[in-house]
């Protein structure tokens, strides 16, 4: 084999694809009237707001429980956080914090119930994390629209009750963290303080899966009768995982928003995982195995598409074909990955 | 008749906890949301005719072993191509229907041997892979009917085209072909009319069906349904047999596009195969089918039950708590949550099995 | 080998199904004109008042100046009209065919009344 | 054809699985209407020599074979079972491969159902043809009457008793038109007394028939009872071939387990115990296929105590019950305290460690470094090789603590790789073991179980595995429980040996009892011991 089959063969050709296909768009960028600067500012910005989101798919993977797909369930803890923060009138980057704190609790018990039903479920679970995902977020729909919520920016206006479908978090935490050692050259923004706290989480997720705890989550994921053989409790540690991965949803979400500007409540959350799970494909995770590294490049490669191809597209041939770049490119890793589960183990 | 003894009256509510559940959600319902009794029957014997035979081109894989086929939009996109050629070549009537339909044969047969072909790399996880399949293809269909049609592929009817020279818009407006079916029979009693000759089309496949059931090839799928290794190693074909079934739903789920689509009279071009799979996979499974096991019954059961409690959720929604917002909520939280039971259930189900082997004998062992 | 005869027969059968049915099932609008033409030389002024009636369709009155629209289905049509020419009811009644790759026809009721050559054309909307 | 030509003729058959010796010029040869009893320990090469015969894939896969089969006379060669099939050579799987919501007339006839025309054929292929259930109820029957048995051919396979399944099988066989030939093996193994009868019968009017069996069984007996020829394997050779009736089960028993004497000088020297330490009470363990009826063994401090047995006999479900992997009831004490069972956790922290027989499922992460995979289980139970952070605040693992530990063992088991990092799955069969014991090692447990430590690695990995457990007997006194098919392995380590016969322990005896007694222990043929049926 020669050195390049080699490095093909690590990286894996959608990666490679991909990375080729980023790589030639940033260097068409500017022959197509495209700001680099922008681009690059954008793509920066998108992953950081997507970073955590994709780093939840990393606990639930290394403890065998696959792909994420019930990441929504992560993402209403954050809302009920972010809204009750806002609700108990909380202002400023100190919402954040609160919308944090009060997010806990609720993606715990979210996650040891996900978890516990997972656990009942195994073999089954990516299929059953998706259908899982979508009910809860159409039953918060409901709930939405029931909580005695009465903070008068998120109700709605004429006089009805329950929350708006896009509620602003201006005045609150609107860039509690993208503004925080910002430092801005031109109109090129680097948003410091977000891009610090998704690293910092993904170098303690990584801290985590150096702890004895963690070590038996790779190892159940790895081989669930080794660890049980060698008294690992099977369920508890997956249990664990899927709570930290719902947690990390939870966070990953209130993180999106504090950029984005907006909480999107009612169907938002609904298609929130398959791009979170694509990107991690991309980053070169499979079903079974999933690094930090993997959330890293994948957040950035994914992103970094989905900034680059409407804006180069656009110019190039005055046509918008993003959205559907996106649903091939993520969907496509997706079954990419499906379809070559099981390949050597075993 | 035999007494039914406590044992199986449990297992037979347990069999059924679904359309039990919706029985009784439904009765509670129907009365707060104070449509009349003839409304109601018109509604579902028109879902009846809408949707029945989509649900029913389920059952062909679910024999086969394969699991609820998420990847039938794949046919339903066939279907609306062929409908947006019909439409476009203002072909009408009857003749513009079966002209759909075979123009969707070809094109239900490539994806559904494609995506039997990517099922069978991904065994045993084929609801997630023809659940993504489905997004994914729904990608190329945007790419081809958003993109493609009108530049690459000749569309002549300007009234189908985007103002901007290309692509197909919105709503494809279907009053060529427009309940002809629906309307080829006519049959009204009392206040409810009856689209006879669409349920003579139901008939039909429901005939296929069973007839295919006792074919060989039916056969063999039940046997691969039951242990892929044991028919491998009788020397059916697995894989192909497994791509045939899918192509059979693929191709059904195509007609039954085709028919859903004469009765609604307008075609989302974008939207209308999005939620067919979701909702047809849901009605079966209200209908008392599971991941394993489908009947004919199953899917009429199932769309009577579920589209009932589409056509009076709104409504109940309203006049119970005020909010028909709810009541649209609600449906969707059912829909979904369904699923979730059925899949679940079966998840469940499988794993308690395995682990009954084992402990039937052991109990076998202690009583020693 | 009878198989393959078969099969192609089959496939065949549907492919000329499928033929039928665009034939068959073509969509084509006819306008109806009642006004005063020149058709071959001739000038064909338009009639006080008519009905016409295409195919099995309802009869439509057409009054002077007017053109009405109507829809048909396939190839082989039949048209008849009904005036009155000096106090007395005439019924003309006339066979034609068009072609399944014209969307469009424009049928003058005063030629056909008249017995002129042309009373039916193509008739093509500018885009 | 020649009719002088034998239905079946075997010659010089050889084979190796990448120079692993495990069949050596095998030559025989059986009749129209013969039956052959073919009998051999586990890893005789009995199962090689079916698959070969029935051109099995793993058998090209590997490398195909030497020599020469020819059926009446002519050379054949299958790619695959179906091949052979069609030549007339069934086969009984040991496992079931029925269809459980099937009837028994559709397994029977599965794939070759009786089917009418209909015009659809012409349109979509044969396939299209619908099932003849009249016919093929009748033909069922009909194979149903030739294995002479009572069974309904409507009955779903899951709803029967295990002995009609096997019959079911059996039909589904001999329903097939041209059959010459049947393999049975371990037909009896799953019924009861009266269905072996009902079996045994039925194959002797088979023979009539003019239908040859080759009837592989553990049960000698039966063996006695049915067969026409006897052919003992044993090591991949033909050790006896004799006409039934000029042989008895003492002189099989004898040849399938005796083996030539080299091993005895290693034979460890006699010791004594008289602390008990690990004691076993009525102890049942639901493992699939190793199922553990009611078995009592009390295991000195300091032994090395050996079980032994046929495969499926329970053997293996001993530790594999004992340690929690599988369901299992009963009593299990070490030094008077009872061990709760069902909890890997509880075995392991009251310092028993097991090495088990299933390496790539059970022993190894197979996709983590060597390292991992020996400090994973100290780890886990005893909180090693981890080292504090941030003052103590909490704990991470000790990269370098688990790589020497993994260099210590490398070293000390000559575990043959590129580094501490590769990973388990790139390691051979051998040094796979290696790290197996090495993982158990770290714990430094009071009690250790190995179930088949040696199964499927070369000679020279062999013995040092079976060296480094004497030693580590030897100077750290260890109880060592080991469990191998191999008794020759058990006698040149154990202190004394148990052979396991039907989930019941058959005997115990000091391993220096001569092969034959155990070899009748195991064939469940010695009825002077207690329990033993």
């Amino acid at each position: 084999m020669n050195p390049l089959q080699k490095v093909v063969e690590k990286t894996g050709w959608p990666r490679l694809i991909i990375g080729l296909f980023l790589l030639s768009l940033f260097i068409i960028a500017p022959f197509a009237g495209v700001k680099i600067s922008t681009s690059l500012n954008d793509t920066l910005v998108r992953f950081g707001m997507n970073g955590i989101l994709v780093l939840a798919m990393v606990p639930m993977i290394h403890s065998g429980c696959g792909l994420n797909f019930g990441l929504p369930l992560g993402i209403i803890a954050g809302l009920l956080g972010g809204t009750l923060s806002m609700q108990l009138g909380a202002t400023g980057p100190m919402s954040f914090f609160i919308a944090i704190l009060l997010a806990t609790p609720f993606a715990v018990i979210f996650g040891w119930g996900y978890g516990a039903l997972l656990n009942r479920v195994k073999g089954g679970e990516m299929m059953i994390a998706t259908y899982v995902g979508f009910s809860s977020v159409a039953f918060m729909c409901i709930m939405w629209l029931l909580l005695p919520y009465n903070n008068p920016t998120m109700i709605w206006g004429y006089g009805g009750t329950g929350l708006r479908t896009t509620i602003s978090v201006e005045g609150y935490y609107l860039h509690a963290l993208s503004d925080f050692l910002a430092i801005r050259i031109g109109d090129f923004v680097f948003p410091t303080g977000m891009i610090l706290f998704v690293l910092l989480l993904n170098f303690l997720v990584w801290v985590f899966m150096r702890t004895r705890t963690g070590t038996a989550m790779t190892a159940v994921g790895s081989n669930p009768v080794f660890a049980k053989a060698s008294g690992v409790n099977i369920d508890r540690t997956r249990t664990i995982s899927v709570i930290l991965s719902t947690w990390l949803g939870a966070i990953g979400i209130l993180v999106y928003q504090q950029s984005f500007g907006f909480i999107q409540l009612y169907m938002g959350p609904f298609y929130m995982a398959f791009p979170a799970v694509a990107a991690i494909l991309i980053g070169g995770a499979s079903v079974n195995k999933a690094s930090i590294l993997n959330v890293l490049i994948g957040a950035f490669l994914f992103q970094g598409i989905l900034t680059m191809t409407p804006s180069v597209m656009n110019s190039l041939i005055q046509t918008d074909m993003s959205e559907v770049i996106r649903i091939i490119v993520s969907n496509g890793m997706i079954i990419y990955a499906l379809t070559r589960v099981k390949k050597g183990a075993k | 008749m035999k007494k039914p003894d406590r044992k199986s009256v449990i297992f037979f509510l347990e069999s059924n906890a679904v359309p039990i559940l919706f029985l009784i959600i439904i009765s509670i319902g129907v009365p707060y949301s104070g449509f009349s009794v003839d409304y109601l029957v018109q509604e579902i014997i028109i879902r009846l005719s809408r949707n029945s035979f989509l649900v029913l081109s389920l059952l062909v894989p679910i024999m086969a072993g394969m699991g609820l086929n998420f990847g039938m939009v794949l046919g339903a996109m066939a279907g609306q191509i062929g409908l947006i050629f019909v439409t476009n070549w203002n072909i009408v009537g009857l003749q513009g229907i079966g002209l759909a339909m075979i123009l969707s044969i070809p094109l239900s047969i490539l994806l559904g041997w494609m995506s039997g072909k990517i099922l069978n790399m991904a065994k045993g996880r084929e609801m997630v892979t023809g659940f993504i399949l489905a997004f994914f293809m729904n990608g190329v269909y945007q790419l081809v009917v958003l993109y493609g049609m009108g530049s690459i592929i000749p569309i002549g009817n300007p009234s189908m085209v985007l103002s901007r020279g290309y692509g197909i818009r919105n709503t494809v407006n279907l009053i060529n072909i427009r309940q002809t079916l629906d309307s080829l029979i006519p049959l009204k009693i009392g206040n409810i009319q009856i689209p006879v000759a669409t349920f003579m089309v139901i008939a039909l496949v429901c005939l296929f069906i069973v007839w295919f059931r006792k074919t060989k090839l039916g056969q063999d799928m039940r046997a691969i349904g039951q242990d892929m290794h044991v028919a491998e190693s009788a020397g059916i074909n697995v894989e192909r047999t497994r791509i045939i079934a899918i192509i059979i739903s693929t191709v059904l789920a195509g007609f039954g596009m085709i028919l859903y689509l004469q009765n609604i009279g307008t075609l989302n071009t974008y939207n209308s195969h999005e939620q067919v799979g979701m909702f047809s996979i849901a009605a079966l499974l209200v209908g008392g089918a599971s991941v394993n096991k489908g009947k004919i019954s199953h899917a009429f059961l199932g769309v009577t039950l579920f589209h009932l409690m589409f056509v009076i959720s709104p409504m109940a929604g309203k006049n119970l708590i005020g909010q028909a917002q709810l009541g649209e909520y609600f449906r969707v939280f059912v829909s979904y949550g369904v699923i979730s039971i059925a899949l679940v259930l079966y998840a469940y189900r499988k794993l308690k099995e395995k682990e009954r082997a084992g402990t039937a004998l052991a109990e076998a062992q202690e009583e020693k | 080998m009878k198989r393959i005869i078969i099969r192609s027969a089959a496939l065949l059968l549907l492919l000329l199904l499928a033929l039928f049915f665009f034939y068959t099932g073509k969509g084509h609008t006819i306008l109806l004109d009642n006004k005063t033409v020149t058709l071959g030389g001739t000038e064909y002024a338009a009639v006080n008042m008519l009905e016409v009636r295409v195919d099995r369709g309802e009869e439509r009155e057409v009054l002077k100046r007017d053109r009405i629209k109507e829809d048909v289905v396939g190839q082989g049509h039949k048209i008849t009209v009904t005036y009155l020419d000096k106090g007395v009811e005439k019924v003309v009644e006339e066979k034609f065919r068009i072609k399944t790759g014209q969307a469009m026809y424009l049928i003058s009721l005063p030629g056909l009344i008249g017995g002129a050559e042309g009373w039916i054309e193509p008739f093509d909307v500018e885009p | 054809m020649s009719q002088n030509a034998p239905l079946l003729e075997m010659r010089n058959v050889t084979k190796d699985f990448f120079g692993n010796v495990v069949l050596k010029d095998v030559s025989f040869s059986i009749e129209r209407g013969e039956i052959l009893g073919l009998v051999g320990e586990n890893g005789a090469g009995k199962t090689t020599l079916m698959k070969i015969l029935f051109g099995m894939t793993v058998i090209q896969d590997t490398g195909g074979y030497g020599g020469e089969i020819l059926l009446e006379g002519k050379p054949v060669s299958y790619k695959s079972p179906l091949e052979a099939l069609d030549d007339g050579i069934g086969m009984v799987h040991q496992e079931f491969s029925l269809l459980p919501g099937f009837t028994a007339t559709e397994n029977i006839l599965l794939n070759r159902e009786s089917t009418n025309y209909n015009f659809m054929t012409e349109l979509f292929g044969d396939r299209m043809r619908t099932l003849d259930r009249a016919e093929m109820k009748t033909r069922a029957e009909k194979a149903i009457e030739k294995v002479g048995v009572k069974l309904d051919e409507n009955t779903p396979v899951s709803e029967m008793p295990v002995g009609h399944k096997q019959f079911t099988e059996i039909a589904r066989e001999l329903e097939k038109e041209n059959v010459k030939l049947l393999v049975l093996d371990e037909p009896t193994a799953v019924l009861t007394e009266s269905e072996a009868e009902i079996l045994l019968k039925s194959m002797r009017k088979l023979s009539e028939e003019g239908i040859a069996i080759i009837f592989i069984s553990h049960r000698l007996q039966e063996i006695i009872e049915i067969t026409d020829k006897t052919l003992v394997l044993r090591d991949g050779r033909i050790i006896q071939e004799t006409p039934t009736d000029q042989t008895d089960i003492e002189e099989i028993a004898q040849a399938m387990v005796g083996r030539e004497i080299h091993a005895e000088g290693d034979r460890a020297e006699v010791r004594t115990f008289n602390a008990p330490h690990l004691i076993v009470n009525n102890l049942w363990v639901d493992m699939p296929g190793e199922t553990v009826r009611n078995i009592s063994l009390e295991i000195n401090k300091g032994e090395i105590f050996g079980i032994g047995g046929l495969a499926g006999q329970g053997k293996l479900g001993i530790p594999n019950g004992i340690m929690g992997l599988y369901p299992a009831g009963g009593e299990v004490r070490i030094d008077g305290k009872t061990i709760p069972l069902n909890n890997p956790r509880e075995a392991l922290d009251a310092s028993m460690a097991f090495v088990s027989e299933d390496r790539r499922d059970v022993g190894l992460l197979l996709d983590e470094p060597i390292d991992w995979n020996i400090s994973f289980t100290g780890m886990q139970m005893q909180k090693r090789f981890l080292k504090p952070v941030l003052g103590g605040l909490f704990r991470l693992r000790d990269d370098k603590a688990i790589e020497d530990i993994a260099n210590h063992y490398i070293e000390a088991l000559e575990i043959k790789c590129m580094s501490p990092r590769q990973k388990a799955k790139e390691l051979s069969g051998g040094n796979q073991q290696k790290v197996c014991l090495a993982k158990a090692f770290v714990v430094e447990p009071d009690i250790l179980f190995v179930s088949e430590p040696t199964r499927g690695i070369d000679v020279g990995a062999k013995k040092i595995v079976l060296d480094t457990l004497k030693e580590y007997n030897r100077e750290k006194g260890t109880t060592i429980i080991i469990i191998s098919s191999e008794l020759e392995e058990l006698r040149s380590i154990s202190d004394r040996i148990a052979i396991v016969d039907e989930g019941r322990i058959s005997g115990i005896l000091p391993a220096s009892e001569p092969s034959k007694a155990f070899g009748l222990l195991m064939l469940g043929k010695v009825d002077s011991k207690g329990d033993s049926k």
